[in-house]
Formats: structure tokens, C-alpha cells, sequence
């Protein structure tokens, strides 16, 4: 996949149809993955492997600004963000070329640390198997033993929007209900969620990691740097700080949040930040019908429209207990 | 402790739209309607305007209960805004409620102009029923307490 | 020297708590972390904390004073307290040596009191590093991470742990114990010093090389064309500065309660686009200026001011928690890779 | 506990002089009507409204007015607006002095003087013009080229005219942007009005005013024959602690609060030339 990708984007720059392409490149680590603008000389550095994890489409808003069209490698999850992107007007589609590419489901090396998994300095891919190249030995597991919960939850379909597609479409049903831990915190009572959120969200540490890395998040001046809002803020410097943060933050990506999982893979504390964007995700779903934000440019956020006969915050608030 | 219960006072903050609830509220006051002064109004232009960051805010400087007054569906002076209140504050008190706040603290009613009987028994029941809950220290900012 | 038992370690815990105020890694949902001692808590054993040790002295929050404001008429409280006595226990060879490099601003003329406070009331037990993670580099910065500075070190070798006080502080802290203290020799810690140190050789990042930076090279990084390909993926969130040991800016608020202001101090990020926005303009209008600052501060501006030590521990913190995996390491070896 | 250097002491503004329509000079005294602190010229404080923010100024008045301090500001931000806004009386906080001020009694000493401002950066020029009135026989003589966008900018326009103006071996030339009807003096830019005046270079030249003024007049003086020792200025930029620590006004190594805000043009030339 990875020599098919940078062929590709070989040929693309080279005849001229685009001036830049956006991938990965490889650091120190086999884990240590940053995007990167690439031109024809270091093109041959373009990766693609498990723990290239970073989604790109957000980049699109920054690098449309400047001149030539830049092609983009899009994973599943990544081209539902490049639609709710397109759909939001963020970035200029002329100066883009999309190429979808399949995904087998990302992994993080924190997780695989956690697992005891030490020392990594290659990875070797299979569709159902990953080998684990480490100081101490090869590892081999089951993907699905390995890979990221968000990855584990995913939906993995492309969404219709691409200029090409590279490689072979993979249709995968999630591993598991992407519904089960909000639904098993709503079962809980009001003092046991209360303690489950302050424990989670006491380590925050405002480090906006969470919002920068949104691809919904695009606003030119965030609501939490402006001084004239009454909520700016740099640090959690209160319990209120930490709670009313990370509402307004899912909140104002309710209905425009892909579920890509984002947040909670950046948090330096392991917050699982995605639970706050599903719960509007589920509520969304069960109020107002069935919606996926990015999968396609035409149908209305659901915050910005409504039914005159929709549900009373009373019909909804209070019966998951 | 209990005590200390019977004497509790919540500050309830009421955001009322100026074309019904307000209205409303200046109505039952007319009418010699009695609701508890523990009601602190905020006059807003629809009940549109109320942003989730209004309500968190009451609750951070004090407010041990929050109570959002506007127009019936169908009846807002701009068309739709009550629409959009409705949706934004179904997710917002799910949420709230999600997070461990209790759902009795947040309240979502329409009231029109005409209907100052509602406006006093509806603040009379939610001051009642907060006045129950006790005060409000899931959402309270110790900051503002000093 | 004095050893103990490694299963006596939650009784000379106990015993330190019950004097005073204790800190110590322990292992939690998302990694290790600081906390206060509680009956029944254990050491973690992980080389490193997701949060770094400098919180005990410059706190992410900290009250500095009240204002009562009345009209025109203004009245300042000062809110400052004695600090209680505290011990950190189990404190790594890099973050130890944040402290040094944290003293080098907050007590230089004129010294904080805020951190002289706490730094006074405070005893750091540290602790030798058996388990480097692949990412941890503090080597490179001549830190010692077999022999921890502070004011006890500690050594856990096979069953026991050995303590040795390295300043006043320390000998009082250790005396204070000595009832659960046993005499120990010297010899299994050095042999284990030699046995860590050889861990230490066998870690992968050795790019570091004083020579390529030096303050007369300040303006060739500067002006380095790198720092735009460098910069370029950069979120401008505060993660790395927030993990980082030795990341000591500031910012100051005001904050309105219900009755007065609050004037509080809380850490702020070179990485954030408003850290120098001023009323008319902002000086450092992209990523990267901000992104390069971040990193000619730690190695270029810092050092020039400070004999030469480098604003870096190496603890490895940024590179496993960048959202994008941007880092010091390969920044170093961008910019300081050229002179040859 | 010992003083601690963030927590400013309180301070009253007793008198608001409006110069301009966007310039207002306060005077500051603690509230038992001494002057807060002593200071170089060229220094500067922060002043605060709790709940408003804070921010750094350079101090206007003289190190020799005993009596009280004064701030030329700007309205342009939060705090600024707040203050243009409040009535003597008010309180506010203060803390200073920072920086490291103008040589006036080094390499100033006996020195022709050449003081070159463009509009609001006639404030910390004006501690150290007075500065050297005050001790006339340190100095040899002084031009003092000012200029503004109209003749309503021009801050201190009444000391200007009225004293500087008067005085033996002062030079005054003032300039505005554009002409107006009752504007009888030069018009025209700072830099190009510093070249036609010819200065000989035996000066020490102090040049404060907005970036592009400080950039033209740079090339302008070289133009001349100055060189980049005599030149100084003295430079802004974001700061919360005044005291080195909080880490944001730096220029490469160099902290404009502490190790500046003055700097003599030979020295920026080491530094590089943005933040």
C-alpha cells in the first residue's frame, strides 16, 4: 500500500497535477508519525503503516490558503471529516485532490506500552495479524486485539466524496457497539456518573490538544481565546473549569461531529473525551433520526434544523436511568 | 443537617423571552400572583439567544437551579427560534444530565404573555423542586464562593 | 547508605505521611501520576508520569492575591500561606534536575516566593531509573538517571531499597526514619549503577551534540529555513509545553467572583497564538515563530543565559505525547544536524 | 512573609490630562500622595484594574519630579480603554519600576543630545528629554524632532510650546503627516524630515516611535553618518511578569523587560530581527 501511494503521488506531482501532497512521515520511532507537506524530493519518505493514526483533512483549511493544488490521503474516518469540512465551506475544493486509501484500523503505542509492549522499531501489517518488531523480539497479535478503540468502534466506509481511490475498498462491520460505554454510564446513577466524569476530567490539563486536533473544530478565533466571551480560560483552574470546557466543546460539535476518535487518541491524560461527542451522537440519532455528520454536502446539520413536533428536553433527559 | 436544609434559599435564574415570558412574569406580577423571590430574570430577546455557555455561567456564579422561559412552539416572534432552543437544550440537559448534574436543575418551559397563572406555578414548582435537590455543588465554581 | 525491605515500603510510607504531607507516582486508569499518599497506595514502578514533577513547585493554578474593588477605591489582600512541609518520593533523575533548571528563573533576582515556598518546605526523595523507556534521552543532558540527584536518592535493587541522603534535608529525613532503617552497603548500589548505566548506553536517541549548539550559533538557528517544514504539522495545542519539566512560562489573570477579584497565576503555552497577542498586534503571527521559539528557548536562549544548561532533561515526555508527534529530538536534529 | 514582587501596591490617579483624542497622561500617587517608587528615565510599571487586566508602561514623568509619576497612554486595548474611561480618584496598582532605562548618567553624560519620536513614542522619550533639563549642565545641546499624524496627535503639545520650546540649547522641530490649515510648521514624515535637517553626527541619537518610523529613520541617521552606536530606541512587546520569569518577551536571548526595554542599535543588530 505504502509503495503504491507513493508511486502514485510520484506521478501526480510529477505531471503537474498537483503541486503538493499531504501524507505521513516516519521519525526516530516506527510510532513516531507526523504529517507532512511533500514535494518530489522527499516523496520517498511518504508512509503509511498502523501507527500512521493523524488525520489530515483539518490541514486542507491551512494549506488551500496557499497557492497549487495539494493532493491529500484520506482514511475512512478522515474523508467523513473532509465532507463535514467541504459541506462547512472551510477549504477551497479546487485546490484539492482526494484519494482515498483503505484502513485496517490504527494502533496507538501508548495502548501497546500499557500492553507491556516495549521497545518497538518496526511493525509489520496483515489484514487480521500485525507483527510487532520490538528490542526484545517480535510480537504478533490479532489486529483486533491491538488496534485502537476508536478504530474498534469504526465504521470503516468511504464516503462517496474522492478523486480517486487507491488501493481495494474494505467494508468492515465494527467490531463492537460504539454505544455500549455511554449506554452503560447512562444506566448508572447520577452520583456514580458525577464521580466517573470528575475523576476522568480532573486530569485534564487545558492543553486544547483535543481541540486543535478537531477537524470540526475550525473556527478562526475559538470561543475559549477570546477574552471579550466571559470563558476564556488557559487552565482548569476550577472543577467548573474542567466540566463547562469539555461541554461547550462537544456542544459545539454536536451534529458535526464524524466520531473519528481524535480527541481521545491526543489526550496526554487519557481522558475519553469521545464518550462527550457520542452521547450527542446517540441522542441526535434517537431524537432526531438517524445522522452522520460528513457522509454527504447536502442534508442539514441537525442543530440547524427542526421538526415542529421534536421531542421536549423533558421526554429526554433522565431516561436512561 | 437537616437544619441547615429547611433554611436553604436556592438562587434560581430564569432566562425569560421579552415578546411572551417576560411578559408573562410582568402579568402574574399585575395579577397580584405570587412566586418566590428566590426568581432572578434575565430578560432575553428569544429564548434563542440563550446559549449553553448562559446557562453553565448562572451555574457557576451561584444559580442553584436554571430555568429557560420562551414563547410556545409556533409562537416565537421570529418564527422559528424557540425550535432551535428546544433541540439545543434537549442535548445540552442530556448532557448535563450525562455528567452527573441532576436533571431537576434545568427546566425548559413555554410560557406566553397571556398566561401569568403558568408563570407563577411553574417558578413556585421548579423553586420547590430545587429547593429540594439542595444546593447546587456539582456545578459550582469555588472561586466564586470566596 | 540504609536499606529496607521492599515489602516494609508501605510502613516507611506510612511513617513519612504521618509527618508529613507525601507524594508519590502511582499507577492510575491512564498511566502513572503524582498524588497524595492514602493508606494502601503503592509506588509505581514506571519510569515516568504523565505529568511532570515541576507541579509541586509551580502548581498549572496558583492564587497570588485578592483585590477587594469598592467604586473607585481599590484594597489588596495578600493571600499567601506558609506552605506545609511535603516529601516527593520517587522522583526520576530528569524531572530532579527540572528543578534546577526552574530555580535558575523563579529564585533569581527577584526571587518568586510563591515557588521559594514551597521549594523550602520540600524534601525530594528520588529514584533510580531501571526501566528507561526507548524515548527517554536524559543522557544527553549529562543526567545521571543511575544516580538521581535531590535530597535522598533511592535504589531499588532485587528486594530492597537503599536510600542515601544527599543533602542536610535528606540526613534529617532519613534519621527521622531510622527506626525502620537498616545500615546498608554501599556495594549492591554501585554494582546496580553500573548495571543501569549500562541500560542507559543501549537507548536509541544519541543525537545530541553540545557543539552544534552554542550561543554564537544563535542567529544561523534563528534564521535556520527548517522551521517551516518543522512547524509546519504543528497543532499549536500546549501539550508539549504542559508535560515538559522544564516549560516555566506564565500567565497572569484576573478572575471576577461573586465579590472581589482573584488574581491567579496559571502555566502558559509559547505554542498558543494569543501567548503574545498584544492590543494592536502580535508579534509572533504564525506557528512558526511560536514553534521556534519554544525550541530556541530550550536550547539556544536558555543556555546563553544560564552557563550553558540546556533547558531540556530528556524526559521523553513531548515525544510520547504530541498529538502529531513533533518533537525535540527530531528538531535537534534538523537544526543542529548541519555543522559538521 | 517577604515582598513579593507580582503583588503590585496600591496606587491613585489624581489628575487625567487629555492630550490628545486618543492619548490621556495620568498622574499616580500612592494613596498617602508620595511618588510609588524612583526610577531611571526610560523605565517602565505595570499598572492594573483588578478584573480588567494588566499592563506595562513607560513612565513619562522625570526621575526629578519628586512629587508624583505620570503615564502618557494610549487607548488601544482592554486596560487602556478602561483607563481613558475612569475620573481622578480611581485607584489602580502599580508595580515597577522594570527594565533597565537609558545611560543618562553614562554614556549620555555630556553628549549632544538627538531625541526622535513619532507620535504616542514621545511617552518614554519624555521622562529622559525632562531628565536632561533638569541637569541642563550634563548635556551639550538637544534637538528634539517630534511628529505626529495631525497637529491634534501631537501629545504634549502644551510643555512642548511652552517649555522645551523656550529654552537655551533646545532645539524643537515638529512635523505632522499631513498639511492643515492652521498648521504653520513642517509637514512631512519623521524619517525624510530628520535627513532634510542635516544633524551633525557628534550625537547620541534616541529614536522611539511605531516600527516603520523606527525602520526609515534607522537608514535615515545611517544616511547621515550615524552609526549604529550612537542610535539606542527602546522596544515593546508582550509582557505579564515585568521581571524575566513569565518567558514571553524575549528577542533571541535577550528579555525586553529585564535585559531591555532600551537597547542601543548595535546590540539589536546581534539579535535577530523579529521575536
Amino acid at each position: 500500500m505504502q509503495k503504491m501511494m507513493q508511486d502514485r503521488a510520484r506521478e501526480l506531482l510529477s505531471s503537474g497535477k498537483v503541486d503538493r501532497v499531504l501524507g505521513w512521515i516516519e521519525g526516530d520511532f516506527v510510532y513516531d508519525v507526523t504529517p507532512h507537506v511533500f514535494r518530489e524530493n522527499d516523496i520517498d519518505q511518504l508512509i503509511y503503516h498502523s501507527f500512521a493514526s493523524q488525520n489530515l483533512s483539518k490541514y486542507l483549511v491551512g494549506e488551500t490558503k496557499k497557492d497549487g493544488v495539494i493532493a491529500v490521503f484520506l482514511r475512512p474516518c478522515d474523508s467523513y471529516s473532509f465532507v463535514q469540512l467541504l459541506k462547512e465551506h472551510r477549504f477551497d475544493r479546487e485546490k484539492v485532490y482526494a484519494i482515498a486509501i483503505p484502513c485496517l484500523g490504527k494502533v496507538d503505542a501508548e495502548d501497546l506500552r500499557a500492553m507491556g509492549i516495549r521497545g518497538i522499531t518496526g511493525v509489520t501489517d496483515g489484514k487480521e495479524r500485525i507483527i510487532l518488531h520490538t528490542l526484545y523480539g517480535d510480537v504478533e497479535k490479532e489486529k483486533s486485539e491491538v488496534i485502537a478503540e476508536r478504530c474498534r468502534k469504526c465504521r470503516g466506509v468511504h464516503a462517496p466524496y474522492f478523486d480517486e481511490r487507491l488501493g481495494e475498498e474494505l467494508t468492515k462491520e465494527p467490531l463492537t457497539d460504539r454505544f455500549e460505554m455511554v449506554e452503560k454510564l447512562e444506566k448508572m446513577t447520577a452520583e456514580e456518573r458525577f464521580a466517573f466524569w470528575q475523576d476522568e476530567l480532573s486530569r485534564c490539563i487545558r492543553c486544547n490538544a483535543c481541540r486543535n486536533v478537531c477537524p470540526a473544530c475550525t473556527c478562526e478565533k475559538c470561543v475559549f481565546d477570546n477574552a471579550a466571551s466571559g470563558i476564556e480560560n488557559k487552565a482548569p483552574a476550577s472543577s467548573f473549569e474542567e466540566q463547562n470546557f469539555h461541554i461547550i466543546r462537544a456542544f459545539h460539535v454536536a451534529g458535526r461531529c464524524t466520531d473519528c476518535g481524535q480527541c481521545s487518541r491526543v489526550c496526554p491524560q487519557g481522558i475519553p473525551l469521545h464518550l462527550l461527542n457520542r452521547k450527542f451522537i446517540k441522542d441526535i440519532n434517537s431524537c432526531y433520526g438517524e445522522y452522520r455528520a460528513g457522509a454527504d454536502l447536502e442534508e442539514k446539520a441537525p442543530l440547524n434544523r427542526f421538526d415542529v413536533d421534536d421531542c421536549e428536553p423533558g421526554d429526554v433527559v433522565g431516561k436512561g436511568e | 443537617m437537616q437544619v441547615n436544609e429547611e433554611k436553604f434559599e436556592p438562587t434560581i435564574v430564569a432566562f425569560c423571552c421579552n415578546w411572551c415570558s417576560y411578559a408573562g412574569a410582568d402579568l402574574s406580577g399585575t395579577n397580584r400572583l405570587q412566586y418566590p423571590a428566590n426568581v432572578k430574570i434575565i430578560r432575553v430577546p428569544c429564548s434563542c439567544r440563550v446559549n449553553p455557555m448562559f446557562i453553565l455561567r448562572a451555574f457557576q456564579r451561584g444559580a442553584d437551579g436554571v430555568i429557560l422561559c420562551g414563547c410556545h412552539p409556533g409562537d416565537c416572534h421570529y418564527t422559528t427560534g424557540n425550535y432551535f432552543t428546544r433541540r439545543r437544550m434537549t442535548l445540552l440537559f442530556s448532557m448535563l444530565e450525562f455528567l452527573g448534574i441532576e436533571k431537576e436543575r434545568t427546566r425548559l418551559e413555554w410560557v406566553s404573555a397571556a398566561e401569568g397563572a403558568k408563570f407563577a406555578a411553574t417558578m413556585n414548582d421548579f423553586v420547590a423542586t430545587v429547593t429540594k435537590l439542595g444546593k447546587n455543588r456539582r456545578l459550582e465554581d469555588l472561586r466564586c464562593k470566596k | 547508605m540504609k536499606k529496607i525491605q521492599l515489602s516494609l515500603l508501605p510502613k516507611l510510607l506510612s511513617a513519612i505521611a504521618a509527618k508529613k504531607a507525601l507524594y508519590l507516582p502511582v499507577d492510575g486508569k491512564a498511566g502513572a501520576d503524582y498524588k497524595r499518599y492514602e493508606e494502601g497506595d503503592t509506588l509505581s514502578r514506571a519510569c515516568r508520569t504523565n505529568r511532570s514533577a515541576k507541579d509541586f513547585f509551580f502548581p498549572q493554578v496558583e492564587d497570588m492575591a485578592a483585590f477587594r474593588v469598592e467604586g473607585k477605591k481599590i484594597e489588596i489582600i495578600d493571600t499567601r500561606k506558609e506552605n506545609e512541609d511535603f516529601v516527593i518520593f520517587g522522583v526520576r533523575a530528569c524531572d530532579v534536575r527540572s528543578f534546577d533548571i526552574l530555580d535558575r528563573v523563579f529564585l533569581a533576582d527577584p526571587v518568586d516566593t510563591f515557588y521559594e515556598n514551597r521549594r523550602q518546605h520540600a524534601t525530594v526523595v528520588s529514584l533510580a531509573c531501571d526501566a528507561p523507556e526507548e524515548t527517554c534521552f536524559c543522557r544527553q543532558f549529562d543526567i545521571l538517571a543511575e544516580d538521581p540527584a535531590g535530597d535522598v536518592a533511592a535504589w531499588i535493587v532485587g528486594d530492597e531499597m537503599y536510600f542515601k541522603a544527599k543533602t542536610e534535608k535528606g540526613k534529617k529525613l532519613l534519621s527521622s526514619l531510622d527506626v525502620l532503617l537498616a545500615d546498608g552497603d554501599s556495594a549492591p548500589v554501585e554494582k546496580e549503577k553500573k548495571h543501569l548505566e549500562a541500560i542507559q548506553h543501549k537507548l536509541p536517541i544519541s543525537e545530541f551534540n553540545k557543539e552544534h549548539f552554542k550561543p554564537e550559533d544563535l542567529m544561523e538557528h534563528f534564521n535556520d529555513p527548517a522551521w517551516a517544514e518543522l512547524s509546519e504539522a504543528c497543532l499549536g495545542c500546549g501539550t508539549c509545553t504542559f508535560v515538559c519539566p522544564t516549560c516555566q512560562c506564565f500567565d497572569i489573570r484576573d478572575f471576577k467572583t461573586n465579590d472581589g477579584v482573584l488574581r491567579y497565576r496559571c502555566w502558559d503555552s509559547c505554542m498558543y497564538s494569543d501567548f503574545t497577542k498584544m492590543a494592536a498586534e502580535n508579534p509572533r503571527h504564525t506557528q512558526l515563530e511560536r514553534f521556534r521559539q519554544r525550541f530556541m528557548h530550550k536550547l539556544v536562549y536558555y543556555p546563553a543565559n544560564n552557563d550553558g544548561i540546556y533547558g531540556c532533561v530528556g524526559c521523553g515526555r513531548c515525544l510520547a505525547k504530541c498529538p502529531i508527534s513533533m518533537n525535540i529530538v527530531k528538531v535537534v536534529k534538523k537544526i543542529g544536524g548541519k555543522k559538521a | 512573609m517577604k515582598k513579593e514582587a507580582l503583588i503590585p501596591e496600591i496606587a491613585v490617579i489624581t489628575d487625567i490630562r487629555i492630550d490628545t483624542p486618543d492619548v490621556r497622561t495620568f498622574r499616580v500617587v500612592t494613596p498617602d500622595g508620595k511618588k510609588p517608587f524612583e526610577h531611571i528615565p526610560g523605565q517602565c510599571a505595570m499598572l492594573s484594574i483588578p478584573g480588567v487586566g494588566e499592563a506595562l508602561f513607560s513612565i513619562t514623568s522625570s526621575p526629578t519630579n519628586t512629587e508624583y509619576m505620570e503615564f502618557s497612554i494610549k487607548k488601544c486595548g482592554c486596560v487602556t480603554n478602561f483607563l481613558h474611561a475612569v475620573e481622578p480618584g480611581q485607584y489602580v496598582t502599580v508595580r515597577g519600576p522594570y527594565g533597565n532605562g537609558f545611560p543618562v548618567d553614562t554614556a549620555f553624560r555630556n553628549k549632544d543630545m538627538l531625541f526622535i519620536a513619532g507620535g504616542i513614542g514621545l511617552a518614554p522619550l519624555r521622562s529622559v528629554i525632562n531628565y536632561c533639563r533638569h541637569h541642563r549642565k550634563d548635556y551639550g545641546k538637544i534637538d528634539i524632532v517630534y511628529g505626529s499624524r495631525s497637529m491634534q496627535d501631537l501629545v504634549d503639545y502644551k510643555e512642548i510650546i511652552d517649555e522645551w520650546c523656550h529654552e537655551d540649547g533646545i532645539h524643537v522641530h515638529l512635523t505632522i503627516d499631513r498639511e492643515q490649515p492652521e498648521w504653520k510648521g513642517h509637514v512631512g514624515f519623521v524619517p525624510n524630515f530628520v535627513k532634510e535637517l542635516q544633524f551633525d553626527t557628534n550625537k547620541t541619537a534616541v529614536l522611539c516611535g511605531p516600527p516603520i518610523m523606527i525602520k526609515f529613520t534607522l537608514a535615515g541617521l545611517q544616511e547621515l553618518g550615524f552609526k549604529k552606536y550612537q542610535i539606542y530606541t527602546t522596544l515593546e512587546m508582550k509582557m505579564k511578569c515585568g521581571i524575566g520569569k513569565c518567558g514571553r518577551c524575549n528577542l533571541g536571548d535577550k528579555f525586553i523587560c529585564k535585559d531591555g526595554p532600551v537597547f542601543r542599535f548595535d546590540q539589536l543588530e546581534e539579535l535577530p530581527d523579529e521575536y
